[in-house]
């Protein structure tokens, strides 16, 4: 009986169903926050837990933590307790600006409880057919919260959110029966045959062909949800139109929980098939994810859609990273995952109030932020500047893991990846700079805003990235290490 | 009285349910009128659901009646008495219009289903079931409804053709192992549920919008 | 760098000299002018009867002139003195020289000009800067061929210090080096510029759209006046000097010995005579260019120098 | 550790941080950051300079800190080299950061504790790029050198050239890091290990060590500014505030410098002849092509970072000579020409920073920076006037002031190219001689150009009349500043003998033997038969003549002065418009090097009304190289585009294509 993992999954699913029950009163949001909160501080002693104990297997085994996804539970808990901070008065000032009502704010606060509750599902449950369902359950919950302005833009995007991920989870489970009819083969059907303690268990007998083209439906069917190219067509639009919190949590968070998916099902290919070819394919995907998302950068008009497309690539350089494969790939790759997230959810915070604070997001309107209001405008310049990979922040650290590794494992690579940095770094700081910096523009509203906007999210995250960019606590090495190996 | 089933012959018996299937499918595929296509997607359902009922009273694996009970109260019954009341609603009578025209996708469809046989071959030869050799008509199914989807202009066909792909799982499943575990089964079911409801929702929505479900006027969002 | 007192007295009697001399050079040179247009002539001494009669005067200087306006004529002849105590004229045995190398001679020139066409904005008027700027234009093509040109001299003798240069040069008995030739070319086009003489500038003339020198002293007077123009025959003298100990080394005396001193100064009177009258020569025979056409006259020099160092580089090298 | 230098020189950064945080405390509390913040800063600088003179002749120290990446902490090393760096930094920084005590304002721009926050990032990154041992450390402090100096460049952010010139640094700084990055990948050769230790450690075949070489050449060379990576240089230098200019020009240039010799002769063991060729023809090129376009300037900032181009141009000369002198294994001469290069480097940072600090008094002091519309500030800022004086001499390259000596050392490095092997080098090497000789003696003409356009002859403008001297704070800074440049220019020898500590290590031999043979003042790089040279004498006799004729023409004559209008052959109504302009100044260079220039002229027709006469000099490579490279981005952006155009039916055929592909490959 473990109450860590209970509650970790306990508390965001009913705090959903309160917050549905609750209806529209003024404490939702706080309750948000705290429901948040207590998730963290849940997913805290698990980790210390794991960190104490090493792997737990609990419920007769359908759970499963160990340091791969403890970290990313721990994660998406605080990075979805720091986006609740900031939505607080966000969603407020929206509702003030009258783009939402109340009723939308309750179906906001519920189906934002209930997606991280499906996302700590992803990680924490040790069952494939589960983590499948958990992942299509997600789709499910943000697709309204994509639509929530019910504009026709917002529509469009989630409808192609809804349909393309759909679809993609679609492939997703046929690989996994596929996968499912491999190792029945081994472990006798019933429940086992999917647990992946199991399936690691007896990897290497797994049969080579059903894998290879078990493996090929997971990489499209998860990787749609990851964002990679081709495949990414729906992330702009859904990250563009929704609120921006849900940009936030879309980006920092699910993204990488698609990604986990992806690399679990990546060592169990690896171990059925004994050659690369799985992360090769991983490779190549992320180099094509890297190199489009970064042409595309230069082309954007709206802010959020830039800052999405940035996803795009920084997930491909992940994506590579796990292809490559070995310790030091690897482990770069987990910490670019976290510094991405970070990094990238304080952007959306700090792009949120900005364009809160000029009513517009489209970027030649945005201008001279720092005069209108310093703190959002160095947030969002510092944030641009870490995410571009300017040392000394987290980012740097992970792309410079990744680059040297790339260098001597795949020096082929190199090249591709330091020509796509280049190409995004001039985009990206063409697009920020005027807007942060000089005069402002006469079309923004006048006066404040009506609640004090929550910035420490921003820069604590800020803190944190560039912390790890200068020194990274030797249990965490450790940590990401172990967590490393499991990946192999 | 199952003596007289030999395995080969429960094997035959479910080819023609797979048969059966795979015609259905292409029926959707040439389909124009949105009305019968429906009635298409509940057939579908139908076949999916009996050919899973038989499996079990062959193999006796019990819990696949629970999975051929869920079938026929979903896929049956339920969805396409949703879709029938959102198209009384919204009153839709237009008949599907395609992007490509019906003997071109009929063909991609015919290439398909060789490509779809060609590549289970191998897969199916290691499935320990009995029902193995239908796996690659179950690739072949979710192709075809996955053809169907990129060739429907419209949201409501757009949706049956996701739905049909999920039918096609449901039959691999079976084919391949006898059915996921019931919890997955239930999980999935679920999903499904939840994700035709909220379909619901999104065509009222979009037809609030754009007094129209067809989705070619859902092309704003791009790159110039 | 031994230091002996003889070398010392050698120094300050070349460093008297020099600056005693230096007039009396201009005058000849002028004189033979006037002879070979047929003209009577000023007179030999006339150069330091103007200088008397200029130190007479009351210095006047503009309402907008700076400090500076007043200090750079004294500069200007503290450094050409500097530059004629380097060049060695007579003898070779200068405590002085190891201070200041060839490339440290070219830098004093280039500091006198600096500081001159620095005076010449200090006032503001058209003529002032118009002259500066040309004067400049005209050292930047100059200053560089003048220093290819001793470099050519330094690569053959393996040293920039002058002494040394010319004893190993007049050490050497006739040894034929083309390089020196193509540099004794140059040379002459580079002195003739920097001395402000005809093809470049006329020193007799105060014609505004021409002048370079004059235009840039147009503002002094009086003593200040006197030492711009001291200054520019110690230019002359010191130039002349070089071209000497360069090209025509023999007679300078090696070493110290009172008797090679005493038998250096008439060679070097008569070398300087000689070298004055071909200077006025070819100020008659020769036009004046467009000022236009300075840079080309200027680059051509610049080129023959490096072709002189080039020539050195493989002919001449074993 | 913390009494070594070493721990010295780390305390004395994270100090600087410290002081950079507080001024967060209070942004816009002017007084507490001027005239607390700024002084403190440079004390710390001032103790950085006597730390690292101590430490030029201590042995190597190294010193691991338990920060940076779990596999890779952060090395710090303490070599000759570096202290000499360090030395360079603390010496300028002091003198810089008195004078931008008194120089900060509130202004539009960034509040001045931001701008303190930055500055002192900045000096504190560039302290840590000196002492830096591992890959990751030295990008680490390299790219937050960077992104420092960009905020502080766009600290006038309202206008948008200014933006636009911090969007350009940072770009090719980036770019450079990249590559600098590759060049560390290269360096480890395989051993996944990136301490600079390792890299010593590893023996590079010559083809990947070429590799490496022209990598940190392009990647440093695009810090330092060299054709055609200058770009940045002459739009980021003049937006900065001048105290940054100052310290950019004078030592983050220097750091690249300081970078290029770290690979080349500390990291890498063996040289190859032709690098030191390829470097020696970049600097060339860079030389010329910055004194000319020094020459046409008529924004004096501008005017000084082309002549930093300049500069950096020699410096780069001087390391190609080194290389080459240093592959054929002539150490005494590698020796030479590597002082040389160093000895330029500590001048360059004195004479150019002076005047940038000079510039920035004048900016404060007439809100001018347009050389058309200065003139005759001698009379209304003599301080300023005076010291600014000293630097155009050194800068011009003339005796007694430090800018000769290293000129002179290049050039006597030059004379010994002849003894090189090679034949076709020790042709081209005279060549080379000549084009440095023609940038020295066009640098005399820019300085010309630049002092006597601003502070003499008449003010341009009316408003030029209530210039006035800068504050006690900005007069130390620039006093300290011109006093190193005549302390560099007359006492070469005391300081060649810290040099010879560096060139040591890095070549092998050093100069103090010769110099040791040779009495204190002279200057005998070689031998003192060869050439000698020894300003204090020359000061001395220079003095000593002058004086002697000022006091002869007292006593044999008179001191009298009339004053009187101008005469000017006699033209009676003169005004200031009659002066040249900077472009008239320019107009015999842009003749003569006219090729050079993408000019642009703006003619007056006999019809016009209010006749208007302008020039526009422009870069010629911007267009060669950049637009073409952008318009290629441009064109491939266009390509992706076509992903993404908003037809879910395509998006579907996307991910349906991509499966069959894929399965089509499995099967």
């Amino acid at each position: 009986m473990n109450w860590e993992i209970l509650a970790v999954l306990g508390i965001p699913l009913a705090g959903g169903a309160a917050l549905a029950l609750a209806g529209d009163r003024r404490w939702a949001a706080e309750l948000n926050v705290a429901l948040s909160f207590a998730t963290f501080a849940a997913a805290g002693a698990l980790t210390a837990r794991v960190v104490r104990t090493g792997p737990i297997l609990a419920f007769e085994e359908q759970f499963f933590v160990d340091p791969l996804n403890v970290f990313l539970v721990a994660l998406t808990a605080f990075v979805a307790m720091t986006t609740s901070i900031f939505s607080r008065p966000y969603m407020r000032i929206e509702e003030d600006h009258g783009r939402l009502s109340a009723a939308r704010l309750r179906l906001y606060h519920s189906m934002y409880q209930l997606f991280v509750f499906t996302m700590l599902l992803v990680l924490l449950t040790n069952n494939m057919g589960i983590l499948w369902v958990a992942l299509e359950a997600a789709t499910l919950t943000t697709v309204l919260l994509v639509s929530l302005y019910r504009t026709p833009a917002s529509l469009e995007a989630a409808w192609k959110y809804f349909i393309l991920c759909g679809v993609g989870i679609a492939q997703a489970l046929f690989g996994t029966i596929l996968l499912y009819m491999a190792s029945q083969k081994l472990l006798g059907s019933g429940i086992d045959a999917l647990l992946w303690t199991h399936l690691a268990g007896v990897r290497s007998q797994l049969e080579p062909t059903v894998l290879s083209i078990a493996f090929v439906f997971l990489l499209v069917g998860y990787g749609t949800k990851v964002g990679l190219v081709p495949l990414h067509n729906w992330l702009p639009d859904a990250h563009a139109e929704g609120p921006t919190p849900v940009s936030a949590v879309l980006s920092g968070l699910l993204l990488n929980v698609a990604l986990y998916a992806l690399v679990r099902c990546k060592v169990l290919a690896d171990g059925a098939l004994g050659t690369p070819f799985a992360g090769e394919l991983m490779m190549g995907f992320g180099i094509a994810s890297v190199v489009v998302a970064a042409f595309f950068l230069s082309r954007q008009r709206d802010i959020k859609r830039l800052f999405a497309y940035s996803s795009i690539e920084h997930m491909g350089l992940v994506t590579f990273a796990f292809g490559m494969a070995g310790p030091v790939a690897s482990f770069a790759g987990l910490l670019h995952m976290t510094v991405h997230s970070l990094t990238k959810s304080a952007i959306f915070f700090a792009v949120g109030h900005a364009t809160q604070k000029t009513g517009t997001q489209v970027m030649e309107d945005i201008r001279g932020l720092i005069r209108a209001r310093p703190t959002i405008g160095w947030g969002l310049i510092i944030g641009t500047v870490a995410i571009l990979g300017v040392p000394p922040f987290g980012v740097f650290a992970s792309e410079f893991l990744i680059l040297t590794s790339a260098m001597r494992q795949e020096p082929w690579a190199t090249p591709l990846l330091l020509l796509a940095l280049g190409v995004a770094f001039a985009a990206v700081l063409s697009k920020v700079q005027p807007m942060v910096f000089g005069d402002t523009s006469e079309k923004f509203p006048p006066g404040r805003l009506p609640h004090q906007p929550a910035l420490l999210p921003v820069f604590a995250h800020y803190a944190i990235v560039l912390t790890l960019g200068l020194y990274m606590p030797p249990y965490l090495a450790d940590w990401y290490r172990e967590a490393a190996r499991l990946i192999g | 009285m199952t003596a007289l089933l030999t395995p080969a012959l429960v094997g035959q018996i479910i080819n023609v349910f797979a048969a059966v299937l795979l015609l259905v499918s292409f029926a959707m595929l040439a389909q124009r009128r949105i009305l019968s296509l429906i009635d298409l997607f509940a057939a579908q359902g139908f076949v999916l659901c009996l050919s899973t009922a038989f499996v079990a009273w062959a193999t006796g694996q019990t819990h696949l009646y629970w999975s051929a009970g869920l079938t026929f109260v979903l896929k049956v019954l339920l969805l396409p008495w949703i879709l029938h009341r959102l198209i009384r609603r919204l009153n839709v009578k237009w008949d599907v219009e395609t992007l490509i025209n019906i003997p071109t996708t009929m063909l991609v469809g015919l290439v398909l289903v060789i490509f779809a046989f060609n590549l289970a071959q191998p897969v199916s030869e290691l499935a320990g079931t009995v029902t193995r050799g239908t796996l690659g008509i179950a690739l072949a199914a979710v192709l075809l409804a996955f053809l169907m989807m990129i060739t429907r202009s419209k949201a409501v066909p757009q949706v049956i053709g996701f739905l049909a792909m999920e039918n096609g799982l449901f039959f691999a499943a079976t084919a391949a192992t006898y059915g996921m575990p019931m919890v997955v089964e239930l999980g999935i079911a679920l999903d499904v549920l939840v994700g035709v409801i909220i379909l619901g929702v999104f065509f009222f929505q979009i037809r609030e919008r754009f007094d129209s479900l067809d989705i070619r006027h859902l092309e704003k969002l791009k790159e110039e | 760098m031994s230091f002996s007192w003889s070398g010392a007295a050698a120094q300050l009697t070349e460093l008297v000299l020099a600056i005693l001399l230096a007039p009396l050079l201009l005058g000849w040179v002028n004189q033979c002018r006037a002879w070979l247009q047929n003209k009577g002539g000023p007179g030999v001494l006339r150069p330091y009867l103007m200088l008397r009669r200029l130190f007479a005067k009351d210095a006047i200087v503009a309402h907008g002139a700076s400090p500076l306006f007043r200090v750079v004529p004294y500069v200007l002849f503290g450094a050409m003195s500097m530059a004629a105590a380097i060049v060695p004229t007579l003898g070779t045995d200068l405590p002085y020289a190891p201070a200041a190398d060839a490339i440290a001679l070219v830098g004093i020139l280039a500091l006198a000009r600096v500081a001159i066409a620095l005076a010449a904005m200090d006032i503001g008027t058209a003529f002032g800067s118009l002259g500066a700027r040309r004067e400049m234009m005209v050292g930047f093509l100059a200053e560089p061929a003048l220093l290819m040109v001793l470099f050519t001299a330094s690569l053959i003798s393996q040293t920039t210090s002058l002494a040394t240069t010319v004893e190993t040069l007049s050490s050497r008995e006739l040894a034929i080096y083309p390089s020196l030739a193509f540099a004794g070319v140059a040379f002459t086009m580079v002195s003739l510029a920097e001395n402000a003489r005809i093809p470049i500038d006329n020193p007799a003339t105060h014609l505004e759209l021409t002048m370079i020198h004059e235009a840039m002293i147009l503002e002094y007077s009086g003593r200040h006046l006197a030492l711009v123009e001291w200054a520019a025959s110690l230019k002359l003298f010191v130039y002349s000097c070089i071209g000497i100990a360069l090209f025509f080394p023999f007679g300078i005396a090696q070493g110290g010995d009172a008797t090679g001193l005493l038998l250096a100064l008439p060679a070097l009177v008569l070398k300087l005579a000689i070298g004055g009258f071909l200077l006025a020569l070819i100020e008659t025979l020769s036009a004046k260019l467009r000022i236009f056409r300075a840079p080309e006259f200027l680059g051509t020099a610049f080129i023959l120098a490096v072709l002189a160092l080039l020539l050195h580089a493989f002919l001449e090298t074993p | 550790m913390n009494s070594s230098p070493l721990g010295l020189t780390l305390a004395i950064a994270v100090a600087w941080l410290a002081l950079g945080a507080l001024g967060l405390i209070a942004p816009r509390r002017l007084r507490f950051v001027a005239h607390v913040l700024f002084p403190l800063g440079a004390v710390l600088a001032a103790a950085l300079a006597v730390v690292a003179l101590g430490a030029i002749a201590a042995p190597p120290h190294v010193y691991v800190a338990p920060l940076g990446l779990p596999d890779l902490p952060f090395h710090f090393r303490m070599d000759a080299l570096s202290a000499f760096f360090l030395l360079l930094l603390g010496a300028v920084a002091a003198g810089v950061s008195v004078f931008a005590a008194g120089y900060i304002r509130p202004g539009e721009g960034t509040a001045p504790g931001l701008q303190c926050l930055w500055y002192h990032l900045f000096l504190a990154s560039m302290a840590f790029v000196l002492v830096a041992d591992d890959a990751y450390g030295f990008m680490v402090a390299w790219e937050s050198m960077a992104v420092s100096s960009f905020f502080l460049v766009t600290s006038d952010h309202r206008q948008a050239e200014i933006r636009r010139a911090g969007y350009l640094y940072l770009l090719i700084a980036h770019v450079g890091a990249i590559s600098i990055l590759l060049c560390f990948g290269v360096l480890q050769g395989g051993t996944n290990d990136y301490t600079f230790g390792a890299m010593r450690a590893v023996k590079l075949a010559p083809f990947w060590a070429t590799v490496a070489f022209l990598l940190a050449l392009a990647g440093f060379g695009a810090k330092a500014g060299i054709l055609p990576l200058h770009v940045w240089l002459p739009e980021a230098h003049p937006a900065a505030p001048s105290p940054v200019s100052a310290l950019m020009s004078a030592v983050m240039l220097k750091t690249a410098i300081y970078g290029l010799l770290r690979v080349t002769f500390d990291l890498l063991h063996t040289q190859i002849w032709w690098w030191g060729v390829v470097a020696l023809a970049v600097g060339l090129a860079t030389a010329i092509f910055g004194v000319v376009f020094s020459a046409v300037q008529n924004d004096m900032k501008r005017l000084l970072a082309y002549s930093s181009i300049e500069n950096i141009g020699f410096i780069v000369v001087g390391f190609g000579l080194t290389v080459t002198f240093a592959a054929y294994g002539m150490s005494a001469l590698a020796a030479l020409a590597l002082t040389a290069t160093l000895y330029h480097c500590l001048n360059h940072a004195y004479f150019k920073s002076l005047l940038f600090l000079a510039t920035g008094s004048v900016l404060h002091a007439t809100r001018e920076r347009a050389l058309g519309k200065l003139g005759g500030l001698i009379h209304r800022m003599p301080w300023v006037a005076w010291l600014a004086l000293v630097g155009a001499l050194a800068t011009a390259g003339l005796p007694p002031l430090n800018g000769f000596v290293s000129e002179w050392l290049l050039l006597q490095a030059f004379l010994f190219t002849p003894d090189l092997p090679d034949g076709y080098l020790n042709m081209l090497v005279p060549v080379a001689a000549a084009a440095i000789a023609l940038a020295a003696a066009l640098s005399a003409y820019v300085m010309v150009k630049f002092y006597g356009v601003v502070f003499l002859g008449q003010p341009r403008e009316e408003k030029l009349a209530e210039a006035h001297d800068p504050g006690i704070a900005e007069r130390i800074g620039l006093v300290w500043l011109a006093a190193g440049c005549v302390a560099l220019g007359i006492l070469p020898v005391q300081v060649i003998r810290l040099i010879d500590f560096v060139s040591g290590p890095l070549v092998g031999k050093t100069l103090s033997e010769a110099t040791a043979r040779s009495h204190w003042m002279f200057l005998a790089p070689i031998d003192p038969q060869r050439a000698s040279y020894s300003p204090l004498l020359f000061v001395v006799g220079l003095v000593v003549v002058t004086l002697a004729a000022w006091f002869a023409v007292r006593r044999f004559y008179h001191g009298r002065v009339r004053r009187a209008p101008p005469w000017d052959c006699g033209f009676p109504l003169l005004n200031a418009r009659m002066q040249d302009t900077a472009e008239g100044f320019g107009q015999p260079v842009r003749v003569v090097f006219d090729p050079f220039f993408r000019v642009e002229r703006e003619l007056p027709t006999p019809a016009d009304a209010a006749p208007r006469y302008g020039v526009k000099v422009e870069d010629p490579l911007w267009y060669w190289l950049y637009l073409p490279i952008a318009r290629v981005v441009e064109r491939l952006t266009g390509f992706v585009t076509v992903l993404q155009r908003g037809r879910i039916s395509v998006y579907l055929m996307y991910s349906f294509a991509t499966l069959l592909v894929l399965l089509f490959l499995v099967r």
